[in-house]
């Protein structure tokens, strides 16, 4: 394993220390705590989002902390579910006055430490709501087993859940917008090669040079299948296609669309998967409104990318498109003329 | 049980697992995240650290249980962090906070902590979880059949490792491995592994 | 090789195709050409900036066109200068009647293609200077030779040459306060594994497991050493020794800094080395007052980092922290509160 | 020299830089980036494309130079891109526009290629480009010894490559090879082969 880090047990902490120190104006760690929050707390009164999850998928979700977005991020071990304390020490931080909400994703360790923690925030009389992101088509949807995945469509659900928040909607309201993104929301991916985790030491999985895994998650872990290597455009066609199934996109429906990098796959790689996406929702006739492209929720050096698209309605393109300010997302009518 | 057998029973359970942690993390990798060992061991090492304090209330067996459960939830992380933790602290007030507890109390608690884990992770017998091989276990020592608990014991013990093998026939329904659908057959549970292990501490802790 | 893209002769073409969509309120692609030029045009009467060079080191340069930064980014083969007439044509667009600043990275191939179509600009009436940036200690400065690479440091100089033009600078000033910041620039970088230019079809190198490139260029070119892989730690203060010493840094100087990702390493491995890096000036005493840590000039998926260091002098540290709205680097008051 | 010769060699350099396409990226792999053989592949394609148009002005020597230049120019890239490029374009005002041209005249023409290119590069013989082979051609074909035209072009043609191979130990001190510094040594320039392969086609071609 060749990695650039000083000590293997203590990634998560240098990491943390080493976002807060890159980005002063955005991110405070929390001194003892693996809980990064905002550098200018938001206004008083307001709903706190607080999310979180394994460590490894960077910028997600520190990244994320800042005006628009989350109040407090979370961190795990390498793509380990933070425990409950900490996610507690993140709701303590992030409440101001209005109670909070948990943007949560659909995997059972961050499922169940996250609801542990929620139970000790009600303990303390602190008003919490949580959502559950489970945008993964890769996974079939069912009551009887864990259903889907939380992946990169996570994002949006920052931004839109922050942006109400920011509005000063009521956690009610906040959650219910989350929700209808959710509702909204489906994402797949792929991976061309497999991550290392560097407490393992070792890939998660071995690929042919040929061989690529479809339907991966964020953990490094194989996908629901094995392919050989195909043309961006044809990986573009196979995931929107089971998006649009599963979501019921029609012509003239318009969307928001991520386009995200696992961590390795450069950006030139990632605009050509962009082109191909852009051609094939001109073709299906689904005008896309709002894009992202870049790694927003990546699994360590993994090669590969995700693509999610939102089914827009007004509200949602309005929230979406508000301002934000965060290390890895800013947006704003800043500089327009 | 007093709470020198409940000490010695998470103690062999820390090391068994540390001696399999690259079997736990490499069971983990094929239909997980990899990282089942690495958890389970950096929890159970931080509550051998409790222990060596000099201040443990050692005689104390509703505050291990807690303590232990506490420890496992701000350590291990993950579903078995939150699964065994939770489960820990939950089930503690069942157990005397002074003196050794009965055999009835014991099994009480057991079944407490697995149905825990049930409610919480919402698993049954056949999902190809840890509960495959605690649920199982549990049932037995509370059927009474044989009379002896240390037989019953033993018969779990001894069994333990068969049913965590059994898990690999299995689709998962819950966990990680459920992502995998049809690919997470043929391989054995993580979770149920390490739950065997358990078993077969606290039956060697129970018969020294 | 396994990369997801569609035509390996169309790389570059598709990419920008798709770098337009994905930033459509920053980027158009002039038709028929590898040029990248802002969606609203900066002011008549300002000047224009214009960078450019081989492919394969996004978000560069096309990352950087927009509000504060680059007027026109001029896009070559992969790893290989543009060629004149495609530098024309950026310059042409960036023209907004007060002439044009190209910033050029001191490789042959860049330095005489732009300096070609700095010619044909002149014969065509447009004023036009230049500035070559040569920030790499890793290479020898020499009169007699090539001299020292531009690598990543010119992200700083199109800040800072950006935020003066945009501030309403004539062409000599903002060419001045280019060369200022040059001289005051160092950088060094290494890799951990090479990177695959798609036509090439193989890496440009091979290491052993446990073997490191020190003092790399941005091209997937072997460095000037190859070396045992080294901790984060010791690599952070190799090459700040170096930068320190070439720049002749004293304690009590404050600089800019910034930490930049090759292409593979994960931003948990950057945020490490940025926090390696803190701590090591911290110990030098010499206050960093302005930090960027991401991918900011990469080598296809080549795994490592290079740091930057830019000795600051008040008006340096003003223009840097200057507001700029670019798909890659966006920064300004915005959200201040 | 006349317009066909000049495109025959032309042609045959690009099908000798084709057909050397991956021991020339090779070459520049080991000391450069890779793309010599690419960039000049891309471009001399170009070149040959251009004439298979039907309305070329095959009969003017200067249009040809000053069309091959520009089309390398803006196909080729990098630094051999610049060089060959900007060479052909300015020298070409040596040559006629109309009919042959003569010894002399074309070798006044070769000279201010290579004049252009080291007045644009700044390289001299010794410092590791393809200038060891262009300068050195160049300046055989000028001293006049033997009398014979073809005889130096044929001492040129079958020489070039022992020079491009005399590079190998010398350390670069221009282009791309000279970041590497005393690493440069123990590999042939690319530009210098390519350079080689030029010369052999022009012998080709002047002596068909
Ligand atoms: N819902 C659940 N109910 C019971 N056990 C579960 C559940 N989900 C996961 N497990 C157990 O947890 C194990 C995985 O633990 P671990 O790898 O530490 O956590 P994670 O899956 O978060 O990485 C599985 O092998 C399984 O036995
Ligand atoms: N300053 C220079 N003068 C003459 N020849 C040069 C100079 N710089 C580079 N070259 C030649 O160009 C060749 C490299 O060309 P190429 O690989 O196509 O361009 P790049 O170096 O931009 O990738 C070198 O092998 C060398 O012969
Ligand atoms: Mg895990
Ligand atoms: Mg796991
Ligand atoms: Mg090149
Ligand atoms: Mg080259």
């Amino acid at each position: 394993m060749k990695k650039l880090l000083d000590r293997v047990e203590a990634v998560v902490d240098d990491m943390l220390d080493g976002l807060a120190w890159s980005f002063p104006d955005y991110l405070r760690r929390i001194p003892q705590t693996r809980v990064m929050t905002r550098a200018r707390p938001k206004d008083l009164g307001k709903v706190g989002i607080v999310s979180g999850g394994g460590s490894g998928h960077e910028p997600a979700h520190s990244g994320y902390v800042g005006f628009g977005m989350l109040d407090a991020a979370v961190a795990g071990e390498v793509f380990t579910s933070p425990t409950p304390d900490q996610i507690l020490e993140g709701i303590r931080v992030a409440d101001r006055g209005a109670g909070v909400l948990l943007i949560i994703k659909n995997y059972t360790g961050d499922v169940m430490n996250f609801e542990i923690a929620k139970d000790m925030a009600s303990a303390e009389g602190i008003l919490t709501e949580a959502v559950i992101v489970n945008d993964d088509v890769a996974v079939e949807d069912s009551l009887f087993t864990t259903g889907r995945r939380g992946i990169a469509g996570t994002i949006l659900v920052h931004k839109i859940a922050g942006a109400l928040a920011e509005d000063g909607c009521d956690l009610t309201t906040v959650s219910r917008g989350a929700n209808t993104a959710i509702q909204n929301l489906r994402s797949m991916g792929f991976a061309l090669a497999p991550c290392t985790p560097p407490a393992a030491g070792q890939p998660s999985f071995t690929l042919a040079e040929n061989e690529m895994e479809m339907g991966i998650g964020i953990h490094g872990e194989p996908g629901t299948r094995r392919q050989p290597v195909q043309p961006a455009r044809d990986l573009a066609d196979y995931v929107l296609s089971r998006i649009v199934e599963d979501l019921q996109l029609k012509a003239g429906d318009s969307v928001a669309c991520l386009i995200n990098g696992m961590g390795a796959t450069p950006l030139m790689e990632l605009a050509i998967l962009a082109k191909d996406v852009s051609m094939w929702l001109q073709n299906a006739n689904i005008p896309c409104n709002f894009a992202l492209m870049g790694e927003y929720m990546t699994s360590l050096e993994m090669a590969g990318a995700s693509v999610t698209l939102l089914r827009l309605r007004d509200d949602l393109e309005r929230w979406l498109k508000a301002p934000c300010d965060t290390p890895a997302m800013r947006q704003g009518v800043m500089h327009e003329r | 049980m007093n709470a020198e057998q409940f000490m010695r029973w998470w103690i062999c359970f820390g090391q068994e697992v540390h001696a399999h942690l690259d079997d736990l993390n490499e069971l983990d990798r094929a239909i997980g995240d990899g990282d089942h060992g690495t958890n389970m061991d950096r929890g159970l090492s931080k509550v051998r650290e409790l222990w060596s304090l000099p201040k443990t209330p050692v005689e104390n067996l509703l505050e291990l249980s807690k303590t232990t459960g506490m420890t496992l939830l701000s350590t291990v992380g993950g579903a078995s962090g939150a699964l065994w933790g939770s489960a820990m602290v939950q089930a503690s007030q069942k157990l005397p906070v002074q003196g050794t507890c009965t055999t009835e109390t014991q099994i009480a608690w057991l079944d407490a902590i697995v149905a825990s884990m049930e409610n919480r992770g919402k698993a049954r017998i056949g999902d190809k979880t840890m509960i495959d091989v605690l649920r199982v276990g549990v049932d037995i020592l509370i059927k009474g059949d044989p009379p002896s608990f240390s037989e019953r014991l033993n018969t779990v013990a001894s069994s333990a490792r068969e049913w965590s093998e059994a898990t690999r026939s299995l689709i998962a329904k819950r966990g990680r491995a459920a992502y995998l659908g049809e690919r997470s057959q043929g391989h054995v549970d993580p979770g149920s592994f390490s739950a065997a292990l358990w078993w077969e501490c606290l039956n060697r802790a129970m018969g020294e």
